[in-house]
Formats: structure tokens, sequence, C-alpha cells
């Protein structure tokens, strides 16, 4: 050791032993302290109890569903008693949307439940249609028909794929690793199975029913910003709601029919 | 036991000496007396020690005219160019320690001293001074002319002072180059393109082609002073290396030594002028 | 005292207080040196950095709690806590045996040290010793016989010793095992806790290091920041890339990372300059990308200062105006350049320019989209026909050839579409000569009519002679339109009326039909060599009734005002005054005259049109008779390289510097917007008025012309690190280049790049799967005999698609340059090799063809009669497979069809990675039931159903 | 306001630069009585200091002035005008006690003798304390300058010496570098030295006086200030790109053209004067400049002193080696003024021209 480096240490020594009162004595041990920065957007959130509802609906006229014609594959056909329709745009007489994704763009990430979100192919149709998923969380794909199916996703910011589906009742499991609205599942195998997952980090998402209803729960108080997207009208304007402890707003989304 | 310890602090306590005799045992204990050689100098007696028993004052007389040390009169320009030339000196050994005259490393040596060396500053001291002690040399020989100061005995001196006159600009000149970026090359190629017109002895100065033995030139541009002075036809590494060295090593020598003949000859010829 | 003042020069109480005063403001000055040397610019952003960092780790901390929280991990750390403490209260009756073990184990400790390092190593040290003067002895020639005893019994207590030192240490081992023994069920609770933590643990950590507590302002204090500092200069040493000091070649040290700290962490892609992190860390920066940070350092490409750690020390450039101003603001910028700075930073939005440094002998660069647009432009906008650029040499030239224009285009057409070719379409790319901000003068007007008719004249007297051979039948004009829309003409041809997207790799067809005659374009459609044997357009194989079709809805765009347009006519006069002006240089103007009289008009007009022509360098964009081989007429921009030119040699005129920048960026903009501003306010006399036409670019295409232009310098980049020129990198060039001039890249995917037919299929939501197939891993896909005689005659393979592969004209040459490029570009064997798979015999035969079927591979692929219901989602013919296919690849494309081609492929992937195969047959193994597959697949091919 | 400044940009060319100097310089001399009052001298500073003060809104002029490397000017011609004009008030002063038959001031003090511990070392100390704090000011407030590294590859247009030797480049606009450059300096130095034997006059030894040394003051002054510090100052900030001349406050174009039509004296005389070609021996071609030259150092020093009573007395007093050199110095220095005048009134190149020996004057 040379003689820079121990006097140094000295006054190493003496400054340690004066500002040992100020030093942090933190336990470097066990969970739930420090973390949690406070200002920033990308915090973790623990679930309440406040929930936002309201009603997605379509001014204008609704474009006719689209009949679908399975005549390329016997098999598909074979399972509909009737005509199947497009769900692109399901809107019932009073406008009433569904399959619209409405979701929160600005509440913290929450931890993704281990239970997986099920997609089902059906008739040679995805069901559901539109569905949320959050990051982390596994997706199940299942193949009910007695065809080729297969699950081209398109996925921009995660990781596509397209798997190949031959017999009934395979499943594949899958995770998207950031959120991503919407994502676009298609089937090459018939041109016209479609459907969409809304990928995102917390639960406080929802998707509009036949009355175009949607609830999104478990959120602590807060101020939020809700969107709603639809697969061709895309996404609407973004709306602020502020929400209280166990208590419940309404926010509603109109899309106008093209 | 601690009884008489105690007591002891309290005669000492009593006893104590006043802050002058505190002085006093200081300026006249050993270890003052072995560096000085002498009291604090206010009477006259010491005042002459202080001068004369110090290596660094010695310089001076021990009186001097009255009217030699006023400002207004000497202006200070000669000491101050000493200072300058000493300020030089030690930051232009703290930059030889970064410095390399070499075309790999030069110029980013410069450029390490601007951004990353600690007290790089130095840079910037040894610059301005230099440029400093142009102006105060000049103001200096100004301030002699003016007063008449080169006149018998002191002839001899202006012609050493003149000397030292040339060797600072040659000093300034050769630290020029250094930096090796383009304002450093271009001046030094702007200023030592008129070497290659020097007459007989520079390849383009007239004069230089009568200058033959059996139909061979004697100075062409490969052997003429101005390729002495760059060690090539243009300025380059080599001249890097040449300027790097009278720089450092000959220019500040011989100016130190004329220096001192200088300031010898100042005592020698009856110190700061004055009217007779 | 008092006796001699009046001897002073001055008083005391002066001189006292100037020093008092004086040494005070050298104190002052000495601390300020002091404080402003220690405080430098980056330790601030290092600092910064700090506090981004902890914020980072404090919000991992976060998640790491949370997700605990979700996972029950909190509930397990609980309940292991509780159980250490049970555990420790388990532990306190045995305190005292614990104890007594201890004890015996620090008694037994210092029993150990005493023999061992005090006896025995002792011992053995006199062992060598006395070996060392036994054996010295005995060279000598005398046997000690004392010694070698005394040896020996030194030797037996060392043994001892040892066998001591055992003992103890076994003792020692066996306390510790009994105290062990007795903690064991704690140390193992502990042991868990300590994994649960892991995480959190060591995020804490890093939060304590990343904290500005004592220890860190202690390590960077000032005068003591020369041990051990936290804050320190960040830099990388290439010395692979040496700069060329021209005296010396030096190092190049790159110090960016000192204040852009995260420029190769990631996790910092939004924070706030200078924390970035560097965009596509797989390409750039990152250690396994192609450009490691160790290696190609940042200066290379992004210019500026490397060794300087202050932010206008670096020569930082500002991207626009905005930028300068928050600069300025900021770190008070001043633009380097204008201060004469030479090394100064690239401009973020011309950066990919650079890249030409290392990549400029290639072809394209791909990674630098708008470095390869601008180099494209400057082939196909013609810049190169005037101006040279290494490694844009010999191309084809931008315009057609005009050996022919007799029977191609009317005279009155060319004349007033040389004079205005905007005011005929303007998607043009015929830059404009005429009617520019320094020729408008009437008199200029009047000189340049007579100087365009004589040209046009002169181009007529030297064509050819044409007529089409073929006579177009009426067609439809909406069923030509869906055509031109469908088969692929949009891969290169702009037209106004069809797409959203503009090709502009040749001709914009908006107007075609005021140009052309219905004859001439049927010829051509369907025969474009025979106008033109060297053209580069391709045949669609249209049959008649198309071809028809598509000359019906050419012939419908017209441009109406442009037809009625006067034909610029000139007067004889101002051409003779002209033809004086030219002659006056040789002959004085006396002879200039008589000269001119004895000329016919006809030689007149030839004579001024050759000097014309010569004047505007037309031949640089166009073949002519007699001028195929004539130099460009502009500046050459690579010697000296555009981009390391002097800005003393930029003239800028008498121009505003306020609005023109008077910088490489701000000359090269104005210029290519407007060429002829730099002759404002000037006097200049009419041959010397300057030439460049306008191009009318748009800002995107100016600005990727510029990043090409601005990258071409002088920076020295020695051999071994330039791409494309080692190995099969000429090979691949050769290719590249056939490739980039006949706008391959226009349809398919190559390298990841290009496919600009997509960009209308992405506008117009067209299925990207029915677009032209993206053409990664074709080197290891297709068979090389099979590639050859598709190119040489290209038929269908995908008959359901519309877009149609064209027919080339095509060379040996050329093909092998395509083949050999696809081939070395996926690392074929050199020369290419044979393939010849295996025969499946018995059961493994069957259960092949059991997993044929069971994988329902006819449910999409043809096999020769047989074709899929739903031709929407057919697929190639599998019969084809084996003299199209090679093996390998075959087996690749079924483990992951996405990886071998694009996510838009239709091909779904049947063998997860993670699952199991989809299929029983051969075991369920994977593996072999891929190459089974392709075995069968081969076998089908060669008729062994 | 752009009138004003296209005025002064126009005023500032060669010709009524340097002339305007001279006068200043005679002016200086003349009216030394004026303007070494404190009161007046305060009014000069605060006017220059204004002129400077306004000018830098100019950007140009605040460019070239601001660069590091010329700051050092700045401080050469406030010291030397601070100076100047301390060294002519003490001048003043002393003369005018003279011509009263007082001795000078420094004469009232000088018998008296003070100790060296502590006025002088003292003075010292705090001047050197004093010009320490300026100097570290001076480098925290500029950086020291640092350009592109050196390449051969690109010439800076203007290329300049270091500020210090401007004046001798100034010089090689009128004379080649052989003289500019070499012959001139090395007189310089020589003249320089040769002062103290040339200079017989006993009085103004050791004190500021101006009447009783007139004859060496005025070239000297002449010389340093006018042909070495005015040009330094030229050499700075009025030549520009090419080394043409620009006014303090026009943008340096290196575009700029210039008339360049100089003539020789022997085209002047065979061509001009005689309308007949040039003689092809160079010797004869030149022998008008030869004359005159001769003429120049040779027989004008005796038709002057002839025709000079001051002169003649100067002869009488110094002897003939010593007159000898100092006409020769000071027709030397003084031809350096005479070329300007030639150059900017007859575009003369060179007296004489023989460029197949580089011997041009």
């Amino acid at each position: 050791m040379d003689s820079k480096k121990v006097l140094a240490f000295l006054l190493a020594a003496g400054l340690a032993a004066a500002m040992a009162g100020c030093g942090s004595n933190d336990e470097d041990e066990g969970f739930g302290q420090g973390g949690g920065g406070g200002n920033t957007t990308a915090s973790t959130t623990t679930l309440g109890t406040a929930s936002i509802s309201g009603k997605v609906t379509l001014s204008g006229k609704a474009p006719a569903a689209e009949i679908i014609s399975m005549d390329a594959d016997p098999v598909c056909k074979s399972q509909h008693a009737g005509s199947v329709k497009d769900e692109t745009v399901e809107a019932d007489a009073q406008g009433d949307l569904a399959n619209v994704f409405v979701y929160v763009t600005d509440a913290g990430s929450v931890a993704a439940p281990t239970t997986p979100v099920s997609l089902v192919q059906k008739g040679c149709m995805y069901s559901p249609h539109v569905f949320g998923i959050q990051v982390g969380q596994p997706l199940e794909i299942v193949n009910d028909d007695p065809t080729l199916h297969n699950v081209h996703c398109m996925a921009v910011t995660n990781d596509a794929f397209n798997v190949g589906q031959p017999t009934q009742g395979m499943s594949t499991q899958k995770k998207f690793d950031k959120p991503e609205v919407l994502v676009k599942f298609k089937c090459d195998v018939h041109s016209w199975m479609h459907c969409f997952a809304g990928v995102v980090n917390n639960p406080f998402y929802s998707v509009s029913g036949n009355d175009g209803g949607f609830k999104i729960s478990q959120l602590p108080a807060g101020t939020y910003t809700v969107v709603a997207v639809h697969e061709k009208y895309g996404a609407s304007q973004p709306q602020k709601v502020t929400v209280a402890d166990g208590g419940s707003q309404t926010v509603n989304f109109t899309f106008a029919a093209q | 036991m601690f009884e008489g310890l105690k007591k002891k602090v309290e005669e000492m306590r009593a006893n104590r000496p006043s802050p002058e005799a505190v002085k006093q045992a200081i300026s006249e204990g050993q270890i003052w007396k072995s560096i000085f050689r002498h009291g604090y100098p206010d009477t006259p007696r010491n005042r002459i020690m202080a001068v004369l028993s110090n290596v660094f004052l010695h310089l001076h007389p021990v009186k001097a005219r009255h009217s030699g040390v006023k400002m207004s009169y000497t202006w200070c320009m000669g000491g101050l160019s000493f200072f300058l030339f000493l300020n030089l000196t030690v930051t232009g050994v703290l930059l030889m320690f970064y410095y390399r005259p070499t075309a790999e490393y030069a110029y980013y040596d410069i450029v390490a001293l601007r951004e990353a060396v600690p007290l790089g500053i130095m840079r910037e001291l040894h610059r301005w001074g230099a440029h400093a002690m142009v102006i105060a040399v000049w103001l200096h020989m100004f301030r002699v002319f003016m007063t008449g100061s080169y006149k018998p005995p002191r002839e001899f001196n202006w012609v050493i002072g003149v000397v030292l006159l040339v060797l600072t600009l040659l000093l300034s000149f050769t630290g020029y180059l250094l930096p090796w970026d383009q304002l450093a090359m271009w001046a030094i190629t702007v200023g030592t393109n008129m070497a290659r017109a020097t007459p007989f002895l520079g390849f383009e100065g007239p004069g230089a082609s009568m200058l033959q033995v059996g139909g061979v030139k004697l100075v062409t541009g490969g052997s003429d002073i101005h390729f002495a002075l760059l060690g090539g036809h243009f300025v380059s590494e080599a001249t890097l290396l040449r300027f790097y060295v009278l720089h450092c090593v000959f220019i500040p020598l011989t100016a130190a030594t004329l220096m001192a003949v200088h300031f010898w000859r100042v005592r020698k010829d009856g110190g700061i002028s004055g009217p007779l | 005292m008092a006796d001699f003042k009046d001897e002073r020069a001055y008083d005391s109480q002066t001189l006292t207080k100037w020093f008092l005063w004086s040494s005070l403001a050298l104190l002052v000055c000495v601390g300020l040196m002091a404080y402003l040397d220690y405080h430098r610019e980056w330790k601030y952003y290092q600092r910064r950095f700090m506090t981004l960092q902890r914020i980072q780790a404090r919000q991992q901390l976060g998640q790491i709690n949370s997700q605990a929280q979700a996972d029950g991990a909190v509930a397990q750390y609980k309940e292991l806590k509780s159980e250490l403490r049970e555990a420790n209260q388990d532990l306190k009756a045995h305190d005292d045996e614990i104890d007594k073990l201890q004890n015996q184990e620090a008694s037994l400790d210092a029993q150990m040290y005493k023999v061992k390092n005090l006896h025995y190593q002792i011992l053995k040290a006199q062992i060598s010793a006395n070996v060392y003067s036994y054996g010295e002895e005995l060279k000598n020639g005398k046997d000690n016989a004392g010694l070698k005893k005394k040896i020996d019994d030194e030797n037996n207590q060392a043994d001892a010793l040892n066998q001591q030192i055992f003992q103890i240490q076994q003792s020692h081992d066996e306390a510790a095992t009994q105290v062990a023994d007795i903690t064991a069920s704690r140390d193992e609770i502990k042991a868990k806790l300590i994994k649960l933590t892991a995480d959190y643990t060591a995020v804490r950590a890093k939060i304590q290091s990343l904290s500005f507590n004592w220890l860190f302002y202690f390590r960077n204090a000032m005068l003591l920041d020369f041990m051990a500092p936290t804050l320190q200069i960040q830099q990388v040493v290439l010395k692979n890339l040496p700069e060329d000091l021209y005296f010396a070649k030096t190092m190049r040290v790159d110090r960016c990372m000192t204040c852009h700290q995260a420029i190769d962490k990631k996790g910092f892609e939004d924070a706030p300059e200078p924390f970035r992190t560097h965009p596509n860390l797989d390409l750039y920066v990152g250690a396994n990308s192609p450009h490691p940070m160790d290696k190609v350092g940042c200066t290379i490409c992004h210019g500026g200062m490397g060794p300087a750690v202050s932010f206008n020390g670096c020569a930082h450039m500002a991207n626009d105006a905005v930028e300068a101003k928050e600069w300025a603001h900021k770190y008070g910028w001043t633009n380097p350049e204008l201060e004469g700075v030479q090394s100064i930073m690239v401009p973020l939005k011309y950066s990919q320019g650079s890249c030409l440094k290392c990549h400029g002998s290639q072809e394209y660069v791909n990674f630098a989209p708008k470095l390869d647009r601008g180099r494209q432009l400057m082939a196909t906008r013609g810049c190169l026909g005037c101006h040279k650029v290494k490694g844009l040499e010999g191309l084809t030239k931008a315009g057609p050839a005009l050996y022919r224009v007799k029977g191609k285009l009317t005279k009155d057409f060319v004349l007033k579409w040389v004079w205005s070719p905007k005011s005929y379409n303007t998607e043009a790319r015929m830059p404009s000569f005429f009617q520019q901000s320094n020729n408008s003068d009437p008199d200029s007007l009047a000189k340049n009519k007579a100087e365009l008719n004589s040209l046009v004249d002169y181009l007529y007297d030297k064509s050819e002679d044409y007529t089409p051979n073929e006579a177009a039948p009426p067609g439809s004009v909406s069923a030509g339109k869906k055509l031109v829309k469908e088969v692929g003409c949009l891969a290169c041809h702009g037209i106004d009326d069809v797409t959203s997207h503009h090709a502009d790799f040749a001709p914009d067809l908006s107007a075609v039909g005021s140009k052309l005659s219905a004859n001439f374009v049927y010829t051509w459609i369907k025969n474009p060599q025979h106008f033109n044997p060297d053209t580069r357009m391709p045949s669609l194989r249209l049959s008649d009734k198309e071809a028809a079709d598509i000359t019906a809805y050419l012939m419908s765009k017209k441009n109406p005002d442009f037809d009625q347009a006067e034909v610029p006519n000139f007067d004889p006069a101002v051409r003779d005054e002209l033809i004086v002006e030219y002659l006056t240089p040789q002959l004085g103007v006396g002879g200039a005259n008589a000269q001119l009289t004895q000329m016919d008009e006809h030689a007149r007009q030839m004579y001024l049109g050759e000097k014309t022509l010569n004047k505007y360098g037309c031949f640089g964009c166009h073949m002519i008779k007699g001028f195929e081989t004539a130099q460009g007429i502009g500046t050459d921009l690579t010697s000296p390289p555009w981009g390391s030119k002097q800005l003393g040699q930029l003239d800028f005129g008498f121009t505003d510097p306020e609005q023109i920048p008077h910088t490489h960026a701000g000359f090269l903009a104005a210029k290519l917007s407007n060429p002829r501003q730099f002759d404002k306010d000037k006097v200049v006399a009419f041959k010397d008025k300057l030439k460049m036409p306008n191009f009318y670019l748009s800002d995107d295409d100016r600005e990727a012309i510029m990043t090409a232009v601005l990258g071409l310098t002088d920076t020295y980049v020695p051999d071994e690190m330039t791409a494309g020129i080692h190995g099969n990198g000429p090979l691949l060039e050769k290719g590249r280049r056939v490739i980039a001039d006949f706008n391959c890249r226009g349809c398919h995917l190559i390298e990841d790049q290009g496919g600009e037919i997509r960009e209308m299929y992405n506008k117009e939501g067209i299925d990207l799967s029915l677009a032209p197939p993206n053409l990664k891993h074709e080197g290891e896909k297709v068979q090389i005999p099979w590639f050859h005689d598709f190119l040489l005659g290209v038929h269908p393979i995908r008959p359901w698609l519309h877009i149609r592969m064209p027919s080339f004209p095509w060379t040996d040459e050329k093909i092998d340059a395509v083949i050999t490029y696809f081939n070395l570009n996926d690392d074929q064997v050199f020369p290419f090799q044979k393939f010849a798979t295996r025969k499946l015999t018995g059961s493994d035969y069957s259960q092949a063809k059991e997993l044929f079927t069971q994988l329902q591979c006819q449910h999409c692929h043809v096999l020769g009669a047989q074709v899929p219901k739903d031709l929407n989602s057919a697929a190639p013919d599998l019969l084809k497979v084996h003299e199209r296919l090679k093996p390998d690849w075959v087996v690749d494309w079924l483990t992951n069809p996405a990886a071998m081609s694009d996510q838009n492929t239709r091909m779904p992937g049947f063998w997860p990675t993670d699952e199991p195969a989809p299929s029983k047959t051969f075991g369920g193994d994977s593996e072999k039931q891929r190459e089974a597959l392709r075995d069968y697949l081969f076998m089908l091919g060669q008729g062994q159903q | 306001m752009h009138f004003l400044i296209h005025f002064i940009n126009a005023l500032f060319n060669p010709v009524t630069y340097f002339s305007a100097s001279v006068i200043g310089f005679g002016a200086m001399i003349h009216y030394r009585e004026k303007w070494t009052e404190p009161q007046f001298a305060l009014r000069i500073l605060i006017g220059v200091l204004a002129v400077l003060g306004l000018s830098m809104f100019n950007d140009h002029f605040r460019e070239i002035s601001t660069k590091p490397d010329n700051v050092p000017i700045f401080l050469m011609v406030f010291s030397v005008g601070f100076f100047t004009w301390l060294s002519f008030r003490q001048a003043v002063v002393n003369d005018r006690r003279l011509a009263q038959g007082q001795p000078p001031v420094e004469k009232e003090t000088s018998d008296k003798k003070v100790y060296v511990w502590p006025d002088l070392v003292y003075v010292e100390f705090i001047a050197t304390i004093v010009a320490g704090v300026v100097l570290m000011v001076w480098s925290l407030a500029l950086h020291a300058p640092l350009e592109q590294a050196a390449t051969p590859a690109w010439t800076p247009n203007p290329s300049k010496a270091p500020w210090y030797f401007l004046g001798l480049q100034e010089m090689l606009v009128y004379y080649d570098p052989w003289l500019a450059g070499v012959v001139f300096p090395s007189l310089i130095i020589v003249g320089l030295m040769a002062i103290p034997y040339i200079d017989k006059n006993p009085k103004g030894a050791g004190y500021y006086t101006f009447n009783e040394r007139k004859l060496a003051i005025v070239p000297f002054l002449f010389g340093f200030l006018i042909l070495w510090v005015t040009l330094i100052f030229l050499g700075t900030f009025l030549r520009g790109p090419g080394w043409n001349f620009f006014g303090p406050f026009e943008d340096w174009d290196p575009h700029k053209v210039v008339v360049l039509n100089n003539i020789n004296l022997s085209e002047y005389f065979w061509v001009k004067f005689l309308g007949m070609g040039l003689p092809p021996n160079p010797l004869l071609r030149e022998l008008p400049g030869f004359s005159l030259l001769a003429f120049y150092f040779i027989g004008l020093p005796p038709l002057l002193t002839k025709k000079s009573n001051f002169l003649m007395g100067l002869l009488e007093r110094l002897g003939v080696a010593r007159y000898a050199v100092l006409m020769f110095l000071a027709l030397s220095m003084a031809a350096l003024p005479i070329k300007m005048v030639l150059r900017w009134a007859f575009n003369l190149k060179y007296i004489v021209s023989i460029p197949e020996v580089f011997f041009n004057i």
C-alpha cells in the first residue's frame, strides 16, 4: 500500500466515523420497503373497489352483416344449421355495439392471474370474437373442429405466431409480454375467420356485450383515462373519469357508422 | 497520583508568557535564525539582512534610488516579464507531463488538456502568459527607451535586452506550433516561408543560385535554411519535434542565461536608472 | 522606527491594503479555478443518470413487491420468518451446547495456528536451508553425515507435526459439523429466505450503490477523486478504425458514453437525452450487434470530436432550427460548422449517410433506407448523369435512349416537354432546364427557345426510323385500369388515379395518352424489346386482350392542357446571335459572322443543337448516338468528397445567410430546391449561368439525396473494416447491382428490405399473403437448375395470385449473378451442391403417408391435378417440390415457416417448440416426422406414390 | 445606420488607414501638451470605449474581435496607448520644469535612497500577485483556441502568422519575402541594438523628457507605434481572406475580388516612358531601378545633409561613421512608407525586379 492510499484510508475512516450517524441503516432483507416511486406512471397498483361502467353505441345506420359462405370447407358448413354472419359490426336496432374493447390507459400494472383466457375455434368461428387478456396471462387456443385450422396472430409489438392445429381438440398455450391493443388473429385456411385481443397490463378492461354495455371493476380510487377500441372504427376519443373507493361512474362511447 | 501534575499545570498557567514574548521566542529561536539569519525586517539592519541573506532577493541592491522604485517610473514591466517567464516555466513543465510532440498524439493531447486533464487550465495560463510576456517585454523596452536608460553605462545591457526580446518572440513562435492544429500549422507555415527567401541561404532567396560548385547548386529546396529549420520541405512531424526541442530546451536555457547576465548588468551598471 | 519613516517611497498602510486585497483576489481566483476544474459538465450528467437509474430500480423494486404479493411470495416470506423465529427459539435450548462447541472450535483454531504457522512452517524452512547446505557440501566433495541425520530427524518431526495438523483439523471439522447439525433446520430456512428475496436484495443493493450517500461524496470529493471515483470518464479506443491525421494515423478515442450513459443499456428508450438507449441495439452499439460499441464506437457514424466530454467540445449538430434554438438556450450552443470546426457531428436526420464510410462499395445498405432511397434517386433522377459519385458508376442511364425518338414521339411533344416537363405531368422525372429563376428574363427566354429548337432538330436528325409492328385492337378502359393495378405495373410506375402508393422507379403514366400512340403502347407492353433491345422494361406475358385493355386505359390518360399548349417557337435572329457567340472565341467577331453566312439553315440548327446538347449535358441521362461515353458536366462529388469539401469552396453567391445557412447542408438544401438561386444578384453572361436543372423534389426525397451526398466524406476506413470487398462480397454486389437495376425490390422483400408494392397492399387492406413473396432464404430454398430455368422462362407458381412475376430480358450473365447472389447470401456451399434424398420404405413410408393425411396438407396445397376447393387459400403444388426446393430448407420451413419468410406467410407451424408433436407417428418425434414428410414429398414428385 | 457602416468600411482602406495613423502620429507629437492632460485623456478613453462598445453590436466585428487569440491585441493596444500617454505625461511635466530651469521630477528624489525591503520588494510582490490574478481571470474567461487537427490538405483563408509578426506579414504586401521577412527584421534588430551607440545625446538619461530627445523619440515611436503596432492591428482586424483589405464591419467574403494591376518600374521606364520593349539583359532592364536605389542610399544622404543645417549639425556631432549608419537605418525604415505610397499612387510593383534570381525590391 503506498502512502497516498494510507493517508486516504485514514481520512476515509475519519469521515466514516463522522458520518456514521447519517448513513442509512435500512435492513436489506424482506419485501415491502421502498419502491413504487410514486410519481411515475409505470408504477404498480393494487386492486380497489371502484368501477366504471357504460354503454357503447353506434350512430347512423349499421352496415348489414355479411353472410359468410363456408362452401370451401364442408366440415365448417355442416356445423351450422343456418347462415352465419360476420361479427365485425354487431349492432342491434338501438345501435348497441358489441365486441368493443374498453380499457383504462393510465392505470398501473397489476400482476397477471395464472388462469388462462380461452379462445375456441368452433364451427370455423372464433369465440369470443373480441377478448381482453393481461400481459403474462396464458392464452389457451383450442381447435374444437374436426378440420385443419391455423391460428395466425398478427401482433406487431408482441411476437407474432402462426400455429397449425390439424386435429380436433388440439390446444396451444401462448403469452404476450407487452401491452398491445388490438391484436388480430386470423385463420389462413378459412379466410373469413378472425378475432381480436386487447393485451393490457392490468385487469381494468371490459368488452361490450350484445347490449353494448361494459363494466370495469376493482379499480382503486383515482382519475383515469378510458378508451374504447373497435376493430373497424378504431379507437375512440379518450375520456377522463374520476372514481372514489367503492364508487361507480358511467362513461358512454359512440362510434359513427361509415 | 494526579495531584502533582495538576499543580504543575496550574503553575504553568499562572506563568504563561505574553504574545510578544512568544513572538520573540520564535523569531529569536534557533530554527528561525537558521532559516532567515535575521529578525523580522522592521529595523534597518534587518532590512539589509533580508535582502543580503535571501537568495531570491539578493538580485536587488540593499538600497535603491527613491525615484527608481516608483511604479509610474518603471511600470514594473521588467519584473513582470521575469515573473511571466517563471510562470511559463512552471506551467510549461507541467504541460510537458501530458504532451507528446508527435503527429500521432500532439493534437489529441491538447484536446485532452481542454477536456479531461485535471487543471488543464495550465494550457490557458501558458498561452495567455506567453502573449502577456511578449507585450510586457515590448513595454519594458518602451519604458527603457523613453527614460533614456540605455545611455552609458547601460548600452550593452540594452543590446542584451534586444536579444532577449528576439528570444521572447522566438519562444512564443516555436510554442505556437505545438498544439498541432490548423491555426498552429499555418501560422508557422506563413512565418517560416520567409526563410526560403533568405538571401544566399534560402533557395528562393536572391543570390542562392549563385552558390554553385561545378554547375551543382549548393542551395536547393532540400538543403537550405528553410529545410534546416523545418526538417523538411513543409511543416511536418520533424518540424514539430524541432520546435518542441527549441521551445522547451534550447531557447529557454539561452534566455535564462542571458537574463542572468541582464540582471547582473543592471546591478553592475548602477541599478535602476535615474537622472544624474 | 519613526526615524527612517521619511525615507519610505510608499506608505506602508497603502501597500498593505493593496497586498491584502490582491492576495484575497488571488485566493478567490485559485479557489474558483479549482472549483471550475472540478465541476465538469459530464459529472453533472453522470449524477443525473444515477438518479434516473435509481428511480428505475425503485420501480423494479415496486414490481418485485407487487409480483411477490401476487404470487404469494410475501405470504411465504412471512411464514418463513415465523418459522425462523421458531427455529431460533428452539435453538435456545441448545445454546450451551453450541457455545461449548464454538469455544472448542476457537481453541482448535488457536492450536492450529500455533502448530501450522509457528512450528511446522518454520521447521520446513529450516529443512530447506539444511538440504541446501548439505547439497552444497556434497558438491565440494564432503558428505556431512551429521547434517544428513539432522535433516532426517527434522523430516520426521515435520511428518509428526503434519499428522497433528490433520488431527486438529479433523476435530475442528467435527465440531463444526455438530454445530451445523444442530442449526441445520434454521440454516435451511435462512437459505430459503435468501433465495426468496434474492431479486429484492439485489435491487436494494443497487439502489444503495446509486445513492448519494457519504461514500459517494467521499469518493468523488475534490482532491480525493484520484483514488476510486465513481464518476469517471468512459471511453472506447478503436484500434481498427484509426483516425487519419494526415501526418499519422492515430487511434480513435470515443468518450461519448461518458454522458450518453445508457447508450448500450436496455430500458432507457424513453429517457430524456443524453440518457436515451441507442435505437435498435441488435444492429448498433449492442455487444452482439454487427456494430458493437467497442469495435465501431460512435464518431465513425455520428462524427464529432470523440475525445471531447463537453457539449460544445463534441461539436454536436442540431437537426433543425428548433433544436438549434433549444440548444443555444440550454448549452450556449453555436453552430460549430460556421466556426470552422471540421469534425462536426452529422445531424441525426442525415446520419445514415455515414454508412457509406464502410458500406460505400455496396449496392445498397439494408439498414439505411433513407440513404438507399437517396442513392436510388440519384440514379433514377439522373444526378449521376452529370455528377460522378463513387460506388455508383456505370449504372443504366436515367432517361430513355433517344436512338429512335423519331418513331416514338412527335417533335411538337418533345419541344413542349423539354420546355416544361411539369406541365405535361407534375410527376415527370425529366428536370426543368428552362423558365427558372436565372433565365426567365425575356432575353434568356428567347435564347433558350432558340437553343431548344435547334437541340430537338439535332436529335431528330440523328434518330433512326421506327414503326410499331402491331396495331392496337380496341379494349376496355375499366378492365385495363384493373389490370394495371393487379398485374404489377405499379411496382415501378406511378399513375394518379389507380393507387395510394406511388412508385417512381419508372416514368409516371398519368398523362401517357398525350405522349404516345396506341400502336406504340400496344407493341411496347407486349414486347418492350421490339422498340429498344436494351430496355429494362420486362414483359408481363400479357394476352392480346389484356394488352388491348391496358392500352385503352393508358390512352385514356391524357393531359388536355398540355395538348393545347403552344409549341415554343424561336427567332432565327436570336439563334444566329448565339452561333456567333459560340464562334467568336476562336474566330473573332468578324470571322464568326463570316462563318455564319456560309452556313445554311440546317447547318445552323445542327451547329447550335450540338452546342446546346453539350452545354446542358443531355447525354448524361439519355443514350444519344455519338455521345454514349461523354463525360457528365456537373461537379465531381467524389474527388474531393463533397461532404468533406471546405466551406470556402462552396459559392453561396450573394444569398442571405439568415435564409440559406452557409453550411454544407444549407447549400445542398438550397441547391436541390432551387438550383439556380446562387445566381441571384450576380452579373453573369448567358453562357456562364448556372445550368443545373430543377428537379422539383419532395422534401423527403431532398432529404434522402442530401443524406447520400453529405455522406460522401474522406474519412479513413481501413480495408478490413470495409464491407462488400472481402470474400464473396464482390460477387454479392454483382447480383445486388442487377437486383437494383431491375427493381426486384419493387415487388420482393430482399434482405428484408424493399417490397414497396406492399405499401399499396397495406394501405388498401389487401391481405399481404397475396403480395409478391419475401425472398428471405431464397438461396437456401430453391435448387439452382430450377432457379435458372425459372428466371429464363418465368411461369406462375401460385396461379391464384393476381400479381405476376415479369419475364426479364436477362442474359445468362445477369441470371448467374442473381442466383449466385441469393446462394452466397444464404451461405450456400460454393460451388453449389447436388441433393439426394432418402427413399422411404415399409412402415416409414406408411407412417409418412399417414402424417401427410393427418396434417391435412392438401387442405391448402395443390397436388398436381388435385386442387383444393378454396382457391383463395390455395398453396403451391407439392408435386413440384422435388425439383424446386432444397431438402434442408423444406425441413427448416416445416419447423418454423415464419422464420424462413416472414410473419405474413400463410403456412402455419405444426410443431410448436414447447408442446408435443401433432401426430403420434414416428413415436411422436417432431424431428423425424418433419424429415419423413420431406422425403415423402420428394417421392411424390418423382411419381412414387 | 446602414449608410454609416458602409461609410466606415469604405473609410478603412490601406491608404486612409495608414495616412490617418501617420497624421494621428504627427498630431500626437504636436499636441502633446493638450492630450496628456488627465481630463482630456479620460475623454479620449471614454470615446474609444464607446466606439468599441457600439461596434460590438456589429456581428462581424464582434466575431473577429472576440476570437481568443485576438484578445491580446486589445490588451496590447490599450496598454501601449496607456503607457504612451503615461510616458508623455511625465515627459511633458518634466519638460515644463526644465523650461523653467527646474530639474526633472525624478531628480528631486533620485539622490535619496530607500531600502529595497520593503519598498521595492513589496511593490514587486504586489505587482506579481496582481499579474497572477489578471492571468488567471483571463485564463478562466477564455479558452485557448484549438482548431481542427493540422492538415496541409486544406489551407485556411486567411492564413496568418502569429499576431506579433503580422506587421512583417503586412510588409509582404509591399516587399518580397527576402526583404520583408529576412532583411528588414534583421535591420530592426540591428537598428535597435545600435541605438545606444548612435544616440550621443547626453541629456535625458534616467528621466522622462521629450524636448531634450526629440530626434531619438520621434523615429523610435514612429517605428514602434506606426510601423509595428498599427500594422499588427491592421493585419489582425482588417486583413481577411486572400489577404484582402476589409472594413471593420465588413463580412469576410472569400470570393471578394480586388483589382491587382501593379507594374514594375522597368516597365514604366522602358515601355511607358521610352515607348520601347524591355531590354533582354536583366541588369540593363533594371538599370533605372538600380540607379534609383543607388541614389536613395548613396546620393540622397549627402544631398540632404548639404541642404539641411540640422543634419549638418548632426553629422558634426555624431561623426561620419555613426551618421552614415544612422542615415542608412533611417532610410531603410522610410523605405516601407515610401513603397506604400508608390504602390498606392502609381501601382508600382517592384523598383528592381529580377525574378530569375528572386531579386525583387
